[in-house]
C-alpha cells in the first residue's frame, strides 16, 4: 500500500530546494503504513463493528428485554442476559467460521475454517473483477447479471456434455468466464461506442440477466432439467463438477486454488502488465493517458472484458463448486454486490482483495451457526460487514472512538471511479 | 395419540428451512412453519427455524440444524430439494420433510406435495359462474409450476363451466395452452403488483386469483383503488380467516392444507411414527379443497355448490380430469 | 486602506509555505510580489483572504486586527482578490458568477438576474470591458473571463485588491489595458497587490516590489532595479535570461502541413486552411493569443482530434488519421498545453509518467511485462539529467511543483528517438530557473537536427526560441516571419491584421 | 504598415462547418425495422381498441377502435417517412429536431399497442395511472440524487434513503396509526442515512460511491434485522400503517384522461408534483439554488466568494435524504401496506440511472422516471391482455428500453463537475 506518502522535508526552513531527500522504497512504505497504524486501525474497526452489531443482538433479544423489565431490581439478570444473547451469538459465529469446538477432534473441527475459504472463493472472484474496474474508473454494479450468464454458459457445458475428466472441467470454466466477459463487454462496448454511463448499462443489464436466465430455466430443451417442471437446471456431471481439495470430507474445492491464481493474475495484471498500467493510467487520468497514446475506449472495453471474465469466475464457482445439484435464476445469491462491499474494502487491490474476501466469508460461514444456534437473523451480519468498510475508511473516527493520537494530514487515495474523459 | 409421547419426544427437536420467502411469506413458509410450532408445542418440545435467503444457503443451513442435533428437518420449497437430498444421505438418522416437491425418494425423506389444479379447478367454476361480466382474471407471483398449477386449474375450471353451460366467460392474466400470462416477477406485495390486478380490473375482470405469497394484499389496494364490486380468490389458507383486512372480498380460497400436513408428520415423527411414504394432497384426502363461500354465500347462485359438489365428486372418482403441466409427481 | 501582515507562519504538513512573513501596502500603492514558483505568493495572499487559516501571525487592516473565518469575512472588510487560478463556474452565466456570494433576491429566495445584469454592465462601462452578461463563462475566450474575474472583485467595492498573476493568460495589449485599469484604481485610493513573473510589468507599473523566497521576505527592491537584479533576488543566483543560441542550420522540411481544418464538436472551424512546413533544425513558434485555434492544431497533429481534414506528414509519411500511439510511435514528442490534465497521471510516481506513452513495448514493456528494474534505472538517470527535484523517482508526480512536473514531461518526451518536437506552453507558469532550463533544453533538440513546434502565448518566449514565427488569430495563420520579427508587428499580428510586406 | 484586414473582437463567432451526425437516421433506421418486421411482416388482424375512459369518469371519451392491420401499416408507412426525413436532414448536415424523435416514439408506441393488443382493449388511463403510481418513488429518489449531486456528493445511497423511509414510516405510522407521522418518520429516516453519507464523505473524506454502497447494504442489513426481531414480532401493532386515501381534485379530475390519471392520487403523489416543481425553481431560480450549485461545480470558487461549502454540502444533502424519504414513504403509506425486507427491490438504483439520464436536472430526471414506470405498466398491461410473448420479456421490457435509450439517444453525459471530489481546506 503505497498511496500514502507523507511529505517530510529534511529541514523546516527549505522545503523544497533540499535534493538530498532519502530514498523511499514501496516496501518501506508498506512497512510504515502498518507502522502507522493501519493495522492496528483495521483491527479496531472490526472490534467497533462487532461491539455495534452486539448492541444490536442485545437490545432486540428477548431475554433481554424481559430481563431489562426489572432491571433496577436485578441488573445481574439483565446483564447476564446481555452476556448470554452476545457470547452466544459471536460464539456461534466463531463457531460457524473457524473451529468448531463441539466436535471431535482437529480434522472435524476445523472444517468451518474450510467452509469459510469455500465462501470465500467466488466473492473473491467477483470482487477481483469489480476493483479492477475500479482501477480503471468504471463502476461495475453488473456482477450479478455477469454471474447469472457466467453460470448459465459454464452451467450448461457443465450438464449437456458427456466430456472426459479435465477437459470437461476446463470447457465448462472456459465457457463461463467467457459467458461472463462478453456480458461485461458488452456494457464496455456500449460505453465506449455511445458514451453512455456504465452504471446504468450495469443495473440495467442485470435484470435482463435475471429474466433471461428465468425464461431459459423453465423452457424446456434450454436450461430446465428434463422431466421437471420446476424452473431449475440439470445437475452437473460428476466431470465438470471441481474436485474437492481437501478430500470430500471438506466442502473446499479447486475453485480456491484458482481464485488464489486468479488473484496472483490480477496482481500481475494491475501491477506488472502493459495491459495493467494502461487501466491504471485511463482511472487516474483517463485524459493524459488518452494524450500518451493509449486508446482509452479501448480500454474501457477490455477492462470490462476481464471485470466480466472473473466475475463470471464467481459463477462458474457457484455452479461447479458450491451449488452442483442444479442451479436456478437465484444462484448468484448476491455475491455480486456483496463483491463490491468486497473490492471496496480490499481498496481494489488484489491481496486486499483477498484478504477482505475472506473476511467476508468467515462472517458468511458462521452466520449461518449464528442463526441456527440463536435464532439471531442474518442480517445481522450484513450489518456488521458495511460497518467495517466503513469504519476502515474513516480512521480518523476510529481513532476518535479509541482515544488514539491523531495523525498528520495525510490524503488517501481511493478508487476514483467518477472521472471521465472530456469528449473532444 | 399423546399418551407416550413423552419419553419419545424428550430428545426430539424439529427444525425448519425456509426458502428465499421466509417465514413470514403469508404462504408456503409461513403455513409450513405454523403447523410445525403447533405439533412442537402439543408434543412440548423446542424447535428451531432458520431462514434461506438465497441459494447458496439452503445447504448450509440444513447442515448447521444437524449440527444443532435436529432429528427432523422439514426443508420448504422445490429449490431446497437438491440440498435436502444429500443431507439425507450424509445423514441417514436424521428424518425430513420435503415440502412441495415429490422427487426425492429416500428411508428417511418424506415428501409432501399437493394437487392444486382439482382445488383450483373447482375455483374457476365458482368464478366464472359467479361472474358478472363474463371476465375473471388470474395473475401470478413468478412463472414457477406451484404458481401455475393454480392458474391451469382455474382457468381449466372456467373453460369446464363454458363448456356445461354453454357460456363464454374470459380468463385474462393466463393462457394454459401457451402457458404465459401475467406475473409481478417476485413475491412482494408491491406496485407491480398492485397495477397489474389494476390492469386485470381494467379488462372487466370482477374475480381475481392472485398466486403467490403475499400479493393478494396489493389486489385488496387495487380492487378498493378502482371503486368496483371485484370479488377475490384466496390460496393456501382461507384467507377470510387469516387475512388482516379485506375479508370481505374473498369469494373463497383456494386451499393447500400445508399446515395441518406439516403438523400430521411432525406429530407423527414425534411420536416415533415416521414413514417416508410421499404424501399427495388431493380433493380426496382433503389435502386440497375451496373454503367456504362466507360473505357471498348469498350472492352466489343456489345452485353453485351443489355443482360443485359434483364436480368434486367426479374428479375424485376420476370422470372429470384435472391436469396441469406443473402437477407434482412423487417418485 | 492600510493593510498589513505581521509574522504570517503557514505551514502545510511539514511544509512550511509562508514563514514568519510581515509585509505593509500603503493604501493606493501597487505593490509587487515577486517569487519563484511555490515561492508562498499565493499561499500568503490566500491568507489574507481568508481562504486559508495561518498557524502564527495576524492580518491588519488600518491598524486594526482582523480575524477572518472565510472569505466571505475578508470581502466583507474590504478585501478582494483576482485569483491566479480562475475562480469562476464554467456553467454560470457572466451575471451569476458577479452575483455569486452577494445575491440580490426576491420573493422565496428567487434571484433578481436584472441587478446582476446591471451592475455587469455597469463596471463594464466604468473600465471599458466588453462583456456580455448573459453568455456563459465557459464560452468565453480566457482574456475575457479573466475580465470577469476583474469585475466580480470590483463589483464588491473593495479597498484593497490582489491580483495573482492575472496577466499569464492576457495579450499583450490586454496586459497594456489591466495596467491602465490598475492606475486608474490606484488613482481612486484603492491599493493593489500584484503578483506576477514577468519582470517588465513589475517595472512599468509597481511602487515597490517585495521578494519572497522559500516563504520568507528576502527583501525589497526598487522598481527601478534590472531584470537580472530582479531575478537573481528570486532565485538566489544570477540568472541567464536570454536564450544562448547558435543561427539554425535547417535541414531539408521535416513537417509539412497541408490545408488543414479542425472541426470542434459545435460544428465551428477551429483551425482554418492552415498550412506551413518545419524543417530539421529550426524551431517554429506558433504565437498567437490564447484560443486561437493553437492547442487543436497541435493536438490535430497528434491526432487528438476527431474531425480534421487536409494533410499532415513527416518526413515524407503521412501522419493524417493515424491514431494517436502510431503517431507518436513514428517518432512525435509532445508536451500538452495543460499539464497536470494532459501531460502526466498524478497518482502515477514519476518513474511511471516517464513510461506513459510508451507502455506498449520495448525497453519499458517486454512480452506484456513491465521491465520494472530497467524503469527504475531509467528514472533515476533522467531525475539526474533534468534535475527533477523529489524525494524519490516513486514520489507522485502530482505532488510535484509545476516546474518539475513540466521536467518530467520534457524527460519522458526527449528521451524518445524524435523525429518532431511539438511542445505547447512549455514555461506557463514555471519559474525563471525552470524557464531557462526548459529552453536550453528545446535549442538542444533543435540543433539535434530536429524540426520542433513551440506553441507560446509569451511574446517573450516566442522571440527568444523562434528561428520562424507563425501567428495564428481566429483558426488561421495571420503570416509566418523571421524569427527577428519586431514585437510591435508581432502583437499586430496577434489581433489579426497582417501588416503590409508580410506574406500572409 | 498598412493594415488589410480589420480588427475584430475575439469572441467573434468563427466560420462553422458540417458535422455530419448518423446517429439518429441509424436508431430510427433499427426501429422502423423491427416496426416492419413485428407489425406488418408479423402483422395480426382484428380489431384493437384504447379505452380512454373509466365508467366512473363524468365526461366520456368514446373509445378508439384501431383495425389492427391497417393502422399498423399506415403508422410503419409513417415511421419510414420519419427515417427517411431524419436521413436526408442528417445528411444534410443538420440536426435531427427533437420534435421528430417524439413524433417517431409516439408513433412505434402506438403502433406496438396496436399491434399488441389486437382484438383486446388497452385501458390508456389506466397505463398511464399506473405510469405515475410506479414511477413515484423513483422520481422522489432522482430529485433526492439531483440535489445531491448537484452540491456535488454522488448519491449512490438512494436505495438506503427509500428503503429507511420505508421502514420507518411504516413503523411510526402503524404504532401513531397516523399516515402523516409516518410521512415525517419517512423524511427523518431519509435525513439520517444522508447524515451518514454526508459525516463519511464531507468529515471523514471517504471516497462518496463507497459510502454510497456500503450505507446500501447497512440500511438493508439493518431494516431487515429489525424487520425480523421487532415487525414481525408483533405486525398488527408494528407493522400494519394506514394509507393515505385518494383525494380527487374537483373539477381537475374530471380533465379527460390527464384528470383520472393525475388527479385523482393519494397527497403523496401531489407532493411530488410540488416537490418536482420546487426542485426544479428552486434550483434554478433562487440563490439556494445558485448557491448549491456553485459548490458542485466549482468549490473552491464557492469559498472565494463566502459560499461556506461544506456546509451547504452537509444540509443540501440532508434535504435530499428528506426527499427521497418521502420515496420511501410511498412504498408503504402510498402504495401497498406494510414492511417487507428489502421492498424497494432496486428502485434507488433505477433512481440513480434516471439522475444520470436526465443530466441532474430534476424535470428531465423525472421524465426519465415516468418513462421507467411507463415501460413497467406496459409490461403489466401485455401481459394481462395476453399478448402471447413469454413474461420474462415482458418484465425484461423497462430495462431494455432503458438500454436503448440510454445508449441510443443519449449518450456521453457529464454531471456536475466537482460531484464525488472532497473539498479539502488548507
Ligand atoms: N490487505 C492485504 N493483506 C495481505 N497482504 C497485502 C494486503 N495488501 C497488500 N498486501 C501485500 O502487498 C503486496 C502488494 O499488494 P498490492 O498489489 O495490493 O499493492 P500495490 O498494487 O503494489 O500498490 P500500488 O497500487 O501502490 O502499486 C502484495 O504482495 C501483498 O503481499
Ligand atoms: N493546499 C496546499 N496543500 C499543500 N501544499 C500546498 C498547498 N498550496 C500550496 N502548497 C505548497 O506551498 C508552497 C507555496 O505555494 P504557493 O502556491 O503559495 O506558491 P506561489 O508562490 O504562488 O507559486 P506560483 O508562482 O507557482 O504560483 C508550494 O510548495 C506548494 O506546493
Ligand atoms: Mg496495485
Ligand atoms: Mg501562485
Amino acid at each position: 500500500m503505497s498511496e500514502a506518502t507523507a511529505t517530510t522535508a529534511p529541514s523546516a526552513n527549505e522545503p523544497k530546494r533540499a535534493p538530498e531527500y532519502e530514498e523511499r522504497s514501496r516496501s518501506n512504505e508498506v512497512l510504515s503504513d502498518i507502522l502507522n497504524g493501519n493495522f492496528v486501525i483495521s483491527i479496531l474497526a472490526v472490534l467497533f463493528a462487532l461491539v455495534i452489531g452486539a448492541i444490536l443482538i442485545a437490545v432486540t433479544n428477548e431475554d433481554v428485554q424481559t430481563a431489562s423489565g426489572y432491571f433496577f431490581a436485578a441488573p445481574g439478570d439483565t446483564l447476564g442476559a446481555i452476556w448470554n444473547a452476545v457470547s452466544g451469538a459471536y460464539g456461534a459465529l466463531f463457531q460457524g467460521s473457524i473451529y468448531n469446538f463441539r466436535r471431535d477432534g482437529f480434522l472435524d473441527g476445523i472444517k468451518p475454517l474450510t467452509d469459510t475459504l469455500t465462501f470465500a472463493t467466488p466473492l473473491i472472484a467477483a470482487a477481483l473483477g469489480i476493483g479492477i474496474a475500479f482501477r480503471v474508473g468504471l463502476f461495475n454494479i453488473g456482477g450479478r447479471g455477469q454471474m447469472l450468464i457466467a453460470a448459465a454458459c459454464a452451467g450448461w457445458v457443465g450438464f449437456s456434455f458427456e466430456l472426459p475428466w479435465g477437459v470437461h472441467l476446463a470447457l465448462a470454466l472456459l465457457a463461463g468466464v467467457v459467458g461472463g466477459a462478453l456480458w461485461g463487454g458488452l456494457v464496455g462496448l456500449l460505453k465506449a461506442r455511445t458514451g453512455a454511463h456504465e452504471v446504468i448499462l450495469t443495473i440495467m443489464l442485470n435484470y435482463v440477466a435475471f429474466y433471461l436466465i428465468s425464461w431459459m430455466l423453465r423452457t424446456p430443451g434450454l436450461l430446465q432439467a428434463p422431466g421437471s417442471v420446476n424452473p431449475k437446471s440439470p445437475a452437473m456431471l460428476e466431470t465438470a463438477v471441481m474436485p474437492e481439495i481437501l478430500g470430500p470430507k471438506y466442502n473446499l474445492h479447486l475453485g480456491f486454488l484458482l481464485v488464489i491464481a486468479a488473484t496472483i493474475f490480477a496482481w500481475w495484471l494491475l501491477n506488472r502488465s502493459s495491459l495493467g498500467f494502461t487501466f491504471r493510467a485511463v482511472g487516474e487520468n483517463p485524459n493524459a493517458a488518452r494524450v500518451a497514446g493509449i486508446n482509452v475506449k479501448n480500454t474501457y472495453v477490455y477492462a470490462m472484458l476481464i471485470s466480466g471474465g472473473l466475475v463470471g469466475l464467481a459463477g462458474v464457482m457457484q455452479v461447479l463448486g458450491t451449488v452442483t445439484t442444479g442451479f436456478s435464476a437465484g444462484i448468484d445469491a448476491g455475491i455480486g454486490f456483496d463483491a463490491i462491499t468486497v473490492a471496496l474494502l480490499g481498496r481494489s487491490k488484489p491481496w486486499g482483495i483477498f484478504a477482505a474476501g475472506v473476511l467476508f466469508g468467515a462472517f458468511k460461514a458462521g452466520g449461518f451457526a449464528m442463526q441456527a444456534a440463536e435464532g439471531i437473523p442474518i442480517d445481522i451480519v450484513t450489518v456488521v460487514q458495511s460497518l467495517i468498510v466503513l469504519f476502515i475508511a474513516a480512521p480518523p473516527l476510529i481513532r476518535a472512538v479509541f482515544f488514539l493520537p491523531k495523525q498528520g494530514v495525510r490524503r488517501r487515495t481511493v478508487p476514483s471511479v467518477s472521472k471521465e474523459v472530456t469528449a473532444k | 395419540s399423546n399418551g407416550d409421547s413423552t419419553e419419545a419426544a424428550s430428545d426430539f427437536l424439529p427444525c425448519i428451512v425456509s426458502d428465499a420467502g421466509g417465514f413470514d411469506d403469508k404462504s408456503f413458509n409461513q403455513s409450513s412453519y405454523e403447523g410445525m410450532a403447533e405439533a412442537a408445542d402439543e408434543l412440548g418440545v423446542e424447535m428451531k427455524e432458520v431462514e434461506s435467503d438465497t441459494e447458496d444457503d439452503y445447504a448450509p443451513n440444513i447442515s448447521s440444524l444437524v449440527d444443532q442435533g435436529c432429528n427432523l428437518i422439514a426443508t420448504i420449497g422445490f429449490a431446497l430439494a437438491e440440498a435436502t437430498s444429500a443431507a439425507a444421505e450424509e445423514n441417514p438418522d436424521v428424518k425430513f420433510i420435503m415440502l412441495d416437491d415429490g422427487s426425492i425418494d429416500a428411508e428417511n425423506v418424506k415428501p409432501i406435495i399437493y394437487d392444486t389444479a382439482q382445488a383450483a379447478f373447482l375455483a374457476g367454476y365458482a368464478a366464472a359462474d359467479y361472474s358478472k361480466t363474463g371476465v375473471v382474471g388470474t395473475f401470478g407471483g413468478m412463472q414457477f409450476p406451484t404458481v401455475t398449477i393454480f392458474m391451469d386449474g382455474f382457468a381449466d375450471g372456467v373453460a369446464y363451466y363454458n363448456e356445461a353451460k354453454g357460456k363464454d366467460v374470459k380468463v385474462v392474466g393466463w393462457d394454459v395452452e401457451g402457458q404465459t400470462g401475467s406475473f409481478t416477477g417476485g413475491f412482494e406485495a408491491n406496485d407491480t403488483a398492485k397495477q397489474l390486478a389494476t390492469t386485470l380490473i381494467g379488462q372487466d375482470a370482477d374475480v381475481l386469483l392472485p398466486v403467490g405469497g403475499p400479493i393478494f394484499l396489493s389486489a385488496i389496494e387495487a380492487i378498493a383503488d378502482s371503486g368496483k364490486e371485484v370479488a377475490m380468490i384466496g390460496v393456501d389458507a382461507d384467507l377470510y380467516e387469516t387475512a388482516d383486512s379485506g375479508q370481505e372480498l374473498f369469494l373463497t380460497s383456494i386451499l393447500k392444507q400445508m399446515k395441518s400436513g406439516v403438523y400430521d408428520v411432525v406429530l407423527a415423527a414425534g411420536n416415533d411414527e415416521f414413514d417416508a411414504t410421499p404424501y399427495v394432497g388431493t380433493l380426496d384426502n382433503d389435502g386440497v379443497g375451496i373454503a367456504p363461500f362466507h360473505d357471498f354465500e348469498g350472492k352466489v347462485s343456489d345452485t353453485l355448490q351443489g355443482e360443485l359438489d359434483d364436480i368434486k365428486a367426479g374428479i375424485i372418482d376420476g370422470s372429470i380430469e384435472v391436469v396441469s403441466p406443473s402437477s407434482p409427481v412423487a417418485k | 486602506m492600510k493593510l498589513e501582515l505581521r509574522g504570517i507562519t503557514k505551514r502545510f504538513g511539514s511544509l512550511v509555505a509562508n514563514d514568519d512573513i510581515d509585509l505593509t501596502i500603503e493604501p493606493g500603492e501597487i505593490h509587487c510580489l515577486l517569487g519563484e514558483n511555490g515561492a508562498g505568493k499565493s499561499t500568503l495572499m490566500n491568507v489574507l483572504y481568508g481562504l486559508y487559516q495561518a498557524e502564527e501571525g495576524e492580518v491588519l487592516l488600518d491598524d486594526v486586527v482582523q480575524r477572518f473565518a472565510g472569505p466571505g469575512d475578508a470581502m466583507r472588510a474590504g478585501i478582494g482578490m483576482v485569483h491566479q487560478h480562475f475562480m469562476l463556474i464554467p456553467v454560470f452565466s457572466v451575471a451569476e458568477n458577479v452575483m455569486l456570494g452577494h445575491e440580490e433576491t426576491g420573493f422565496g429566495g428567487r434571484l433578481n438576474l436584472d441587478a446582476a445584469r446591471a451592475k455587469v454592465r455597469e463596471i463594464s462601462a466604468r473600465f471599458g470591458f466588453h462583456v456580455d452578461p448573459d453568455a456563459l463563462v465557459g464560452d468565453l475566450p480566457v482574456g475575457v473571463q479573466q475580465r470577469v474575474e476583474i469585475i466580480k472583485a470590483l463589483s464588491r467595492d473593495a479597498k484593497v485588491l490582489v491580483f495573482d498573476e492575472p496577466t499569464a493568460v492576457l495579450t499583450p495589449q490586454e496586459t497594456d489595458e489591466l495596467m491602465t485599469i490598475m492606475r486608474q484604481l490606484k488613482s481612486e485610493g484603492t491599493s493593489i497587490v500584484f503578483i506576477t513573473h514577468k519582470l517588465r510589468e513589475v517595472r512599468e507599473v509597481a511602487d515597490r516590489i517585495t521578494v519572497i523566497r522559500l516563504g520568507k521576505v528576502v527583501g525589497e527592491a526598487s522598481p527601478t532595479a534590472s531584470n537580472s537584479e530582479l531575478a537573481a533576488l528570486m532565485v538566489g543566483r544570477s540568472v541567464e535570461l536570454t536564450v544562448q543560441k547558435e543561427p539554425a542550420q535547417p535541414g531539408p522540411a521535416g513537417l509539412i502541413v497541408r490545408n488543414l481544418d479542425v472541426i470542434d464538436h459545435l460544428g465551428l472551424k477551429v483551425v482554418n486552411n492552415v498550412s506551413f512546413d518545419v524543417r530539421a533544425g529550426e524551431i517554429l513558434a506558433i504565437a498567437g493569443v490564447q484560443g486561437n485555434g493553437q492547442t487543436e492544431l497541435t493536438e490535430a497533429i497528434l491526432g487528438l482530434q476527431p474531425r480534421v481534414t487536409g494533410e499532415i506528414s513527416l518526413n515524407g509519411t503521412s501522419l493524417t488519421g493515424l491514431s494517436v500511439r502510431k503517431i507518436l510511435n513514428a517518432g512525435v514528442g509532445f508536451v500538452p498545453e495543460d499539464r497536470t490534465e494532459d501531460g502526466l497521471v498524478g497518482q502515477f510516481t514519476i518513474a511511471e509518467n516517464l513510461m506513459l506513452d510508451r507502455s506498449d513495448r520495448p525497453p519499458f514493456v517486454k512480452n506484456g511485462n513491465l521491465q520494472l528494474g530497467f524503469l527504475a534505472e531509467f528514472a533515476q538517470e533522467k531525475k539526474d539529467e533534468f534535475d527533477i527535484r523529489c524525494e524519490s523517482i516513486y514520489s507522485r508526480a502530482g505532488q510535484l511543483s509545476g516546474g518539475n512536473q513540466q521536467k518530467v514531461v520534457l524527460a519522458r518526451e526527449l528521451s524518445r528517438d524524435l523525429k518532431l518536437f511539438v511542445a505547447s506552453q512549455p514555461t506557463r507558469g514555471i519559474d525563471v530557473g525552470s524557464i531557462e532550463f526548459v529552453h536550453k533544453r528545446m535549442v538542444a533538440t533543435r540543433d539535434a537536427g530536429i524540426p520542433v513546434v513551440v506553441v507560446s502565448t509569451e511574446l517573450d518566449e516566442v522571440v527568444a526560441l523562434a528561428d520562424r514565427i507563425a501567428v495564428m488569430y481566429r483558426g488561421s495563420i495571420v503570416g509566418i516571419v523571421p524569427g527577428n520579427t519586431p514585437r510591435d508587428v508581432l502583437g499586430l499580428m496577434m489581433a489579426g491584421e497582417v501588416p503590409s510586406g508580410v506574406a500572409a | 504598415m498598412t493594415t488589410t484586414t480589420a480588427p475584430e473582437s475575439i469572441s467573434a463567432s468563427l466560420e462553422s462547418a458540417t458535422i455530419k451526425s448518423w446517429k439518429a437516421p441509424i436508431a430510427y433506421a433499427i426501429f422502423t425495422l423491427i416496426a416492419i418486421l413485428l407489425f406488418v411482416v408479423n402483422g395480426r388482424d382484428g380489431v384493437s381498441r384504447f379505452r380512454l375512459s373509466n365508467e366512473a369518469d363524468v365526461i366520456q371519451l368514446a373509445p378508439i377502435d384501431n383495425p389492427t392491420r391497417l393502422t399498423c401499416i399506415l403508422l410503419v408507412v409513417l415511421l419510414i417517412a420519419i427515417t427517411v426525413y431524419a436521413t436526408w436532414l442528417s445528411s444534410r448536415a443538420k440536426r435531427v429536431p427533437l420534435w421528430l424523435t417524439i413524433l417517431f416514439a409516439v408513433a412505434f408506441m402506438w403502433a406496438f399497442l396496436t399491434w399488441a393488443a389486437a382484438g383486446e382493449t388497452i385501458p390508456i388511463t389506466g397505463l398511464l395511472l399506473g405510469t405515475v403510481a410506479l414511477s413515484a418513488p423513483l422520481i422522489f429518489g432522482s430529485l433526492g440524487g439531483v440535489i445531491s449531486e448537484r452540491v456535488g456528493v454522488v448519491n449512490v445511497a438512494i436505495e438506503g434513503q427509500l428503503l429507511a423511509g420505508a421502514f420507518l414510516s411504516a413503523f411510526v405510522a402503524s404504532v401513531t396509526g397516523n399516515p402523516w407521522a409516518g410521512l415525517v418518520a419517512a423524511m427523518v429516516a431519509g435525513v439520517l442515512v444522508s447524515f451518514m453519507l454526508a459525516v463519511f464523505s464531507i468529515r471523514y473524506i471517504v471516497d462518496q460511491v463507497i459510502v454510497g454502497v456500503v450505507l446500501n447494504v447497512l440500511v438493508a442489513g439493518l431494516t431487515s434485522f429489525l424487520y425480523s426481531t421487532v415487525l414481525t414480532s408483533n405486525t398488527p401493532l408494528f407493522n400494519s400503517p394506514p394509507r393515505f386515501p385518494r383525494i380527487s381534485i374537483p373539477i381537475l379530475s374530471e380533465i379527460p384522461i390527464l384528470g383520472p390519471v393525475l388527479f385523482r392520487q393519494t397527497v403523496i403523489i401531489y407532493i411530488m408534483y410540488i416537490a418536482v416543481f420546487v426542485v426544479w425553481w428552486g434550483l434554478f431560480r433562487t440563490k439556494w439554488g445558485l448557491r448549491l450549485r456553485a459548490v458542485g461545480e466549482h468549490p473552491q470558487a464557492a469559498d472565494t466568494v463566502g459560499i461556506r461549502v461544506n456546509p451547504t454540502r452537509f444540509w443540501n444533502v440532508a434535504i435530499a435524504g428528506a426527499i427521497a424519504g418521502f420515496g420511501g414513504a410511498y412504498f408503504t403509506l402510498g402504495s401497498v401496506g406494510g414492511f417487507t425486507k428489502e421492498m424497494t427491490a432496486g428502485a434507488g438504483f433505477i433512481a440513480l440511472a434516471a439522475v444520470i439520464f436526465g443530466r441532474w436536472d430534476p424535470i428531465r430526471a423525472t421524465l426519465a422516471a415516468l418513462l421507467f414506470g411507463f415501460a413497467t405498466n406496459l409490461q403489466n398491461v401485455l401481459g394481462a391482455i395476453g399478448s402471447g410473448v413469454p413474461s420474462e420479456f415482458l418484465l425484461m421490457l423497462p430495462y431494455v428500453v432503458t438500454i436503448f435509450a440510454v445508449a441510443g439517444l443519449v449518450g456521453y453525459v457529464r454531471g456536475p463537475a466537482a460531484s464525488g471530489k472532497p473539498y479539502i481546506k488548507a
